[in-house]
């Protein structure tokens, strides 16, 4: 593939929908309403879907093309359009949650973006910076999305972390050059969120807590021992 | 020849850990019957070798270790100890059954016993040893929980398999740090340890085979285990099992670790062994069980045989061939000794409690008159135990202190005042034991019962009965001919001090130093006949003959209440009342020993009462503090599993980032 | 092996997940339960067969570690199996599950089977990934099939924290892909650990750091290192027994091989950090971690949990240690390991099905009032507390004097473990086994029932004593393949 | 000296010793008497009182076994044994070689448990309290006396008596400080051993104090009689043992030459020994007279001393001069 590099305009469009990712990322780690936070979520998503399809330009693989419609199908539009209904049933519509400070969380993930750059950074230039930096945007959308879920509490903002961070995987795995199997690692990783949103509501169904949330499940565990 | 007699001992040894156990399963008496003669046999093949020289033999077997083979071998000094092995096994699988006559439940274990010991003792190189150690543990757990309905057992059994874990990882980690290049023993020898390295194997050797042989102040498992078993269970563990573990600890020490060693590493063995000996001596005047009086006073003796092998040792360091041979001499023979009284002793405890139904001194007494064959065979056992001429007891501890009088020759002032020291300690641990001696047989066998069933006791059964009488024998055999029995652990002198006592060895009697002269107990015992023979004359011709038989005066003794036939057990002298001198003598200050008295007031009804607790200083200064802190860690441990997913999650967060700083850091560098 | 996509290699994963549809289409439980069964001893024969088709494909890789497991795996699956039937039909009488749920059951059990055994032979990351995902749904579907809070709550951590693990590993292959790109070019090379061994010493040391942190803590959450441990007292505790089972057996020594593979990839490569020092420390932490945890319990099968734990973690930290000698060790301890737990768990399960409740106060005195069941048992934990006659002593054994060989400073932490972690193992056979039996509710066991638990017990006792020439080769060459 | 005169002189000792144990009893007692002015016993009393007793036939308690009866005649002929292996008045004995000072230790120990475990066989508090105490002693006792023993091993470089009391006749050892030592604690250990004043008082029969009298409470006829005896030798025994170590003057060497010259010094020998012996029985009568009985519970404390003498003694040893270095030098056993 021809040299990709600063100016050049398929890699600052690539970096521009990375940042975009990040910034989503930040806000969906301060974001109190939950309805808000699926929004956010959803934009993360479509960024997403926008960032696949546009390396699958660049590096003419149709493979993300298809990696992209997914994207946009099922994580843009179907999930956070259950994820609403359902915070409709449940009443929990204008509901908010104690999230962290807006400066602690800020500052915890500056500090992971940071980290995540200094570990990316010493990768020698020659494989095409593109990848590199994509690399350590997609890191730091991983890092975020593992922040928001250790501290959330409830269960839907725990799923909506872990697929945000399941994001930053599909971002990873689109911008490396060639990488096959990706259209087959991302309907897995959609299995997976699937399953967890489905474990989500199914918990919500079968037990008989009445808030979702998880600490207070977590005490079952530890009764019988 | 010997090749040959090796390759029988390894047959027996098959055959005690395959086939008799499955054959157990079905036919328990008929196991009992095999595991006897074969253990027999056993016996008579190393006597063949002991008496053919004890050439050494070497045997490889093509299964061992995960596809390697196995090396086994024997000289001098695993010879020895088959000896007393399988003599012991013998006599116990022929008094095998439990306090009801019955055999035992755990029946197949027995054979497995005796043949992880053999194992252990021909084993020769690391895996085979820490297999067969490890083994002979869990076997004898097995039979230390036999009665496992009771909730004291079940307290023992899990201490004992602690204490065994224990000291088989100590093991493990010993023979490890020796076989560096290579697992045999051959191998072990040719490339010896560095002196640091050594230090750390000296060790673990105290703490692991160590705590197995009841060494202070990892001998706590003896006394609960000891009474928790079966007696001719106990039997096996007091007289075959600990001197198993003494022979790895020779074993390591005197020969693997190789010659270069320096006198102080004899220290360590004789500051245990003092330690051992006085506790447990003291301990043993103490207990009101009987088995844990006897677990007690293995403790004491396991001590002297560790403070000869400590004197040996450290001679050896020193280069003075004859003490470290003298030393080692008196070890080996306080170990046939008390292996064999010890048997003995153990034995017939358990045909007390199978006809007086209990091992409590205070719920026994009197029962010399039903149980002829018992009592007789436990006073000869206990003279040992106290260690009077002529028995097997004063012989082994005659050269130990032989020994200890020429260990002034060790070195400088420290090691002749350690000596003196040790002389003195020495003696109070056998006038203790013999204390304990006259105790256990004046409040078990004489005076009067002191319960029901001890007043209808029955003597035990022929199996039981011949067992008895073998061992004992064997143990008026020892203590008379010393001699030969020296002359039967000179091979394994030559192997563990590279000395001989030859040269001090006659059949009658033998001596300290080449020059002086020694101890023949012949002698002695002839000459106590003659003189009874001649006060027997003297009184047929001038005293009158026969006795009058009176009820007992004691300034006015009371008759036995109707509801009591056999008397008041309150108005004779009890065991803890016989122990009470010394318990306020050395008892407060050695076993933190307090008395709480409760004298009702005039007029108050109520009966007064004494109690007495115990604690041994192992177990108060040792074992609570580490189990507190286990539960303290323990409980910072739970302390995760009560996280949510959130909390969990986070540790994973925590990690990832930390290995993360980790990688950033080092590429930084 | 012939090169190719159909070759009978895939018979192995093929014949359980041909098998899982089978029962998921057909309406009876019964007919699932054979099913479960037969495809299980199909995998298991197909299994048998790897050992004369070593070699490699684009796919596929069957080298003698990956075939070793897999016919490990394969067996514990087929005893398993046949265990299931009674104690499923048992928990239906019990009505913790009902028919739709036995039949799911079998379908899971299946499923997850063959997913194991697919991500053992796969070649391909990406594909291992994959597998390794559809094997975890399969394996929290399994947990919450009895639908009790806990049950439920169980399954949700477990699958929370191994969905997150999995995540982590995908962005692992990821960044694997990434770092050998240069040295192998775009395609499937890059994902593929044949030739990533080949190319280690070019791959970019950085990226492959980066890659081994990622991947360590995916397939550490899998090997159930501490701190990673979390879902797996609970899910153990709370979901049917005989997953328990195949938890303990398969999805350690799956995650396992994997980080052993990575470890030698890591080894080969001079610029990367050396592999050895995180493993060892979360082995060792591991190890301390569930002894001094065994504490305190009163699950009995949460209690083996954190014994499974304590094992998983001495092997990790053997892999750790990397000399030919440690990783033989390894093997041989997880191959034991697997055997031991299983029994454990099958004699556990019947005695809860006997007493009527898996707490140690319910389960007391099993000798006394079913020898057959108590005696099984006490043997299964003298086995897995590494004492003989059984094998896993002699493991134990091999990494305590490897571990001196290397590190001598780290055996007092070792064997402390392994001394905290022995002690509380035989004093609770003393609480189940012995003692007082209390009253029984369920069915007696005999022997007969026993029989899989004996074969396995008698297996680990002639591997650790007695091991034929033949296999102590055959895993010697898997323990060298390794290090590369 | 040849066998034939070795043993007889050993015969001639067994009897002078057995003849004269009951009269320093008589002794003893008679100037105690005398001391606090009265008449006493004839010093024959003694014999008249066994001989008495053997003319009356014994009661024995129904409750008691075979042991109770066979006890005394056991206990006598330990302690005989121990008498025959002690020196009195010449070296050189038929029983030199077997006279070993661990093995007489250990006969006096026999005689001692045996005593006390038919004390135990009656059954009664007292049989019991006197078995326990006089138990409790000899813990305290016998590292004294071992203490002792050891001292001299080390000057003598063995525990033969014989050996040692040649040694020191002729000697080479010189005076040391340590023997003054030895000498006391072997003294003291002397005392205990032998129940007399202050650890024990022969003539009282108060319960709570006696010791070795509570033990023989039950006996009667023949089995008292050989008790007595009994008790009356070990005194001796202990007597002459400390002469023949702490004053071995005018005892008959070892010597090659037979005949009258052999005959002449045994007759020195007998001589001075009754001598000392007398000396030594006047001296204790004194001191018995002069001190009173300890508690029961203050003995250890005495006895504790006399440990401490003895190790003192054995320590001194290894200071004095030379003797450390000379020991080390002279190693190789």
């Amino acid at each position: 593939m021809e040299h990709i590099g600063f100016g050049a305009l398929p890699y600052d469009f690539a970096h521009l929908l990375g940042g975009v990712m990040l910034l989503l990322s930040f806000t969906l780690l301060t974001q109190r309403r939950i309805s808000a936070t699926i929004a956010t979520y959803a934009a993360q998503a479509l960024t997403l879907a926008v960032a696949a399809c546009w390396q699958g330009w660049v590096q003419n693989e149709p493979a993300l093309y298809v990696t992209g419609a997914i994207a946009f199908v099922a994580k843009g539009v179907f999930i956070p359009l259950m994820l609403q209904r359902s915070l409709a049933r449940l009443h929990l519509r204008g509901a908010r949650e104690e999230a962290m400070g807006i400066f602690a969380s800020m500052a915890l993930g500056v500090a992971l973006v940071v980290l995540s750059i200094m570990v990316v950074l010493p990768t020698t230039m020659q494989a095409g910076a593109l990848t590199r930096e994509d690399l350590a945007l997609a890191l730091s959308v991983v890092l975020l999305g593992l922040l928001m879920m250790i501290t959330r509490r409830t269960a839907f903002t725990q799923v909506i972390g872990f697929m945000s961070l399941e994001n930053g995987l599909i971002l990873a795995a689109v911008g490396v050059a060639g990488m096959p199997l990706v259209v087959e690692l991302s309907v897995a990783v959609l299995v997976l969120v699937g399953f967890v949103v489905f474990g989500a509501f199914l918990k919500r169904m079968d037990t008989h807590f009445h808030s979702l949330d998880t600490s207070v499940l977590d005490q079952v565990a530890s009764e019988n021992r | 020849m010997s090749g040959i007699l090796l390759q029988g001992l390894m047959t027996v040894m098959a055959v005690l850990l395959l086939a008799i156990p499955l054959l157990s399963f079905r036919a328990p008496r008929l196991g009992f019957l095999a595991a006897c003669v074969t253990c027999a046999t056993g016996a008579v093949i190393d006597l063949v070798f002991l008496f053919q020289g004890a050439a050494p033999a070497v045997l490889t077997v093509p299964f061992g270790l995960a596809g390697q083979s196995t090396v086994l071998s024997i000289d001098g000094l695993s010879a020895l100890f088959v000896l007393l092995v399988m003599l012991a096994g013998a006599m116990a699988s022929l008094a095998l059954r439990d306090d009801h006559g019955h055999p035992i439940a755990t029946a197949p274990a027995v054979s497995l016993f005796i043949g992880a010991m053999l194992l252990c003792l021909l084993a020769a190189d690391a895996f085979a040893l820490v297999a067969g150690f490890e083994l002979m543990s869990v076997a004898s757990f097995i039979l230390v929980v036999t009665n496992h309905r009771d909730h004291q057992v079940q307290e023992a059994g899990r201490l004992y398999i602690g204490m065994a874990v224990l000291s088989g990882l100590c093991l493990i980690a010993a023979v490890a740090l020796l076989a560096p290049h290579g697992a045999s023993f051959s191998a072990m020898r040719a490339s010896p340890p560095t002196p640091g390295v050594a230090a750390i194997v000296l060790i673990l050797a105290m703490v692991g085979p160590g705590s197995k042989a009841g060494l202070v102040p990892l001998h706590v498992w003896l006394p609960p285990a000891h009474a928790a078993a079966p007696a001719p269970v106990s039997a096996l563990m007091s007289g075959a099992m600990t001197k198993v573990a003494l022979y790895v600890l020779i074993r390591l020490l005197f020969d693997l670790v190789g010659p270069g060693i320096a006198p102080w590493w004899g220290l360590p063995l004789i500051a245990l062994g003092i330690a051992s000996a006085v506790l447990g001596a003291l301990r043993a005047n103490m207990e009101i069980d009987i088995k844990k009086v006897l677990a007690c006073s293995t403790i004491e003796n396991v001590g002297l045989v560790a403070i000869g092998l400590g004197v040996a040792l450290a001679a050896r360091g020193a280069d003075l061939t004859a003490l470290s041979s003298l030393a080692a001499g008196g070890a080996l023979l306080h170990t046939l000794s008390h292996g064999g009284f010890k048997t003995l002793l153990f034995l017939a405890s358990g045909s007390i409690q199978y006809g007086a139904g209990s091992r409590s001194l205070e719920s026994l007494g009197g029962l010399i008159k039903r149980m002829p064959i018992t009592a007789g065979v436990m006073i000869l056992a206990a003279m040992s135990l106290a260690g009077l001429p002529p028995s097997a007891g004063f012989a082994s501890e005659w050269t130990l202190f032989q020994s200890v009088i020429a260990a002034v020759r060790l070195g400088g002032l420290a090691w002749q005042v350690m000596s003196v020291v040790l002389a003195a300690t020495l003696a109070l641990a056998t006038a203790l034991a013999a204390a304990a001696a006259v105790r256990l047989v004046g409040v078990v066998l004489l005076g009067r019962p002191r319960s029901q069933g001890a007043a209808e006791a029955v003597e035990a059964g022929p199996p039981l009965r011949w067992a008895m009488l073998l061992s004992a024998l064997g143990v008026g055999f020892v203590g008379l001919f010393p001699g030969v029995m020296l002359w039967f652990s000179d091979p394994a002198m030559s192997v563990i001090v590279h000395g001989t006592m030859l040269d001090r060895i006659g059949y009658l009697g033998f001596t300290a130093t080449s020059d002086s002269a020694g101890y023949a107990p012949i002698f002695t015992l002839g000459l106590i006949a003659i003189v009874m023979a001649v006060i027997w004359a003297v009184l047929r011709a001038k005293a009158v003959p026969g006795h009058r038989a009176a009820p007992l005066w004691d300034c006015g003794f009371g008759d036995p209440p109707p509801w009591q036939p056999f008397g008041d057990p309150l108005a004779q002298y009890s065991g803890a009342s016989f122990g009470q001198p010394l318990r306020r003598m050395l008892g407060t200050t050695l076993l933190a020993a307090r008395e709480k008295v409760d004298l009702p007031l005039p007029g108050d009804t109520r009966p007064a009462s004494i109690v007495v607790t115990l604690n041994d200083p192992a177990e108060a200064w040792l074992l609570e503090p580490i189990g507190r802190l286990r539960a303290i860690i323990s409980g910072m441990a739970d302390r995760v599993h009560f996280m949510t997913v959130r909390q969990a999650l986070t540790l994973m967060v925590a990690l990832l980032v930390g290995l993360l700083l980790f990688i950033a850091t080092v590429e930084q560098l | 092996m012939t090169p190719g996509w159909f070759n009978p290699v895939l018979l192995v994963p093929g014949i359980p997940l041909a098998g899982a549809l089978l029962a998921a289409m057909v309406q009876d439980s019964r007919f699932g339960a054979a099913v479960a069964i037969i495809a299980a001893a199909g995998g298991f024969a197909a299994a048998c067969m790897l050992p004369s088709e070593l070699g490699s494909t684009l796919f596929l890789l069957i080298d003698p570690a990956s075939a070793h497991l897999s016919m490990l795996t394969a067996f514990v699956g087929l005893t398993t199996a046949i265990y299931s039937r009674r104690y499923i039909a048992h928990e239906l009488v019990l009505g913790r599950l009902d028919e739709r749920r036995v039949r799911r059951y079998h379908v899971l059990l299946l499923s997850f089977l063959g997913f194991m055994l697919l991500t053992l032979l796969s070649n391909n990351l990406g594909i291992a990934w994959v597998a390794l995902e559809a094997a975890t749904i399969s394996a929290v579907l399994g947990v919450g099939l009895p639908r009790t809070a806990n049950a439920i709550e169980a399954s949700w951590k477990f699958f929370i924290i191994c969905g997150v693990g999995i995540a982590m590993a995908l962005f692992g292959t990821v960044v694997l892909y990434l770092a050998a790109l240069p040295a192998l070019g775009p395609g499937y090379g890059a994902m593929t650990w044949t030739e990533l061994a080949h190319a280690a010493p070019q791959i970019r040391s950085t990226l492959l750091n980066l890659a081994f942190v990622f991947l360590l803590v995916g397939y550490g959450t899998k090997a159930a290192l501490v701190p990673l441990h979390s879902w797996m007292p609970d899910a153990h505790a709370e979901g049917p027994t005989p997953i328990s089972a195949v938890l303990s057996g398969s999805v350690l020594n799956v995650a396992l091989l994997l980080i052993l593979r990575l470890r030698g990839l890591m080894a080969a490569n001079s610029m990367a950090i050396d592999p050895g020092p995180p493993i060892m420390a979360l082995g060792l932490l591991s190890v301390l971690f569930a002894t001094f945890s065994l504490w305190g319990k009163r699950d009995v099968k949460r209690f083996f949990a954190f014994s499974s734990i304590e094992q998983s973690g001495l092997a990790a930290f053997a892999i750790g240690l990397g000399t030919t000698g440690a990783i033989f060790a390894a093997l041989l301890h997880m191959t034991l390991h697997t055997l031991a737990k299983s029994a454990v768990y099958q004699a556990v399960g019947r005695a809860a099905h006997r007493k009527g409740g898996q707490h140690f106060s319910q389960i007391t005195g099993l000798i006394a009032s079913d020898p057959a069941l108590g005696i099984t048992l006490a043997a299964a934990v003298i086995a897995v507390a590494g004492l003989p006659p059984f094998g896993l002593f002699a493991s134990e054994v091999l990494i305590i004097s490897e571990t001196l060989r290397t590190l001598p400073w780290l055996t007092p932490l070792l064997t402390l473990g392994l001394l905290v972690g022995g002690w509380k193992l035989m004093s609770q056979l003393v609480t189940l086994c012995l003692g007082p039996p209390t009253e029984a509710k369920g069915p007696a066991a005999g022997w007969l029932t026993m029989m899989p638990a004996w074969l396995h017990l008698a297996i680990i006792a002639v591997l650790g004593f007695a091991m034929p020439v033949a296999v102590a080769n055959w895993l010697v060459a898997a323990a060298r393949v390794m290090p590369s | 000296m040849n066998a034939l005169s070795g043993l007889l002189a050993w015969l001639l000792h067994m009897a002078l010793m057995l003849a004269s144990a009951p009269l320093l009893i008589g002794l003893a007692r008679k100037a105690k008497a005398r001391m606090v002015g009265r008449e006493g016993p004839p010093l024959i009393q003694p014999w008249r009182d066994i001989a008495r007793l053997l003319r009356k036939q014994p009661v024995v308690a129904d409750s008691t076994s075979w042991l109770f009866r066979a006890a005394p005649m056991v206990g006598l002929a330990a302690t005989i044994a121990a008498a025959a292996l002690v020196p009195s008045f010449a070296l050189g004995m038929a029983s030199s070689q077997a006279a070993d000072m661990l093995v007489l230790a250990g006969l006096l120990g026999l005689a001692r448990a045996v005593l006390a475990l038919a004390a135990m066989d009656t059954g009664t508090s007292f049989g019991g309290i006197g078995a326990s105490r006089e138990m409790t002693f000899a813990v305290v006792a016998e590292p004294a006396l071992l203490l002792v023993v050891f001292t001299l091993a080390l000057l003598a470089g063995t525990t033969n008596l014989d050996t040692i009391s040649n040694l020191i006749v002729s000697g080479v050892l010189g005076l040391r400080i340590s023997m003054a030592m030895a000498l006391v604690a072997a003294c003291l250990v002397a005392i205990a051993e032998c129940g007399r004043v202050p650890v024990d008082n022969p003539a009282t029969h108060l319960e709570l104090t006696m010791v070795h009298e509570a033990m023989v409470l039950e006996y009667s006829g023949r089995h008292l009689a050989m008790i007595e005896l009994a008790a009356a030798l070990r005194l001796l025994v202990w007597v002459s043992l400390i002469l023949v170590i702490f004053a071995p003057l005018g005892i008959a060497p070892r010597s090659e030459q037979g005949g009258a010259l052999i005959a002449l010094l045994w007759a020195r020998g007998v001589v001075v020994w009754a001598v000392k012996v007398i000396l030594v029985g006047l001296i204790l009568a004194a001191f018995e007279t002069t001190r009173a009985k300890l508690r029961v519970f203050r003995v250890p404390e005495l006895l504790g001393a006399a440990l401490l003498l003895g190790l003192l003694a054995a320590i001194l040893l290894f200071v004095s001069q030379g003797f450390a270095a000379e020991l080390v030098t002279g190693g190789g056993g």
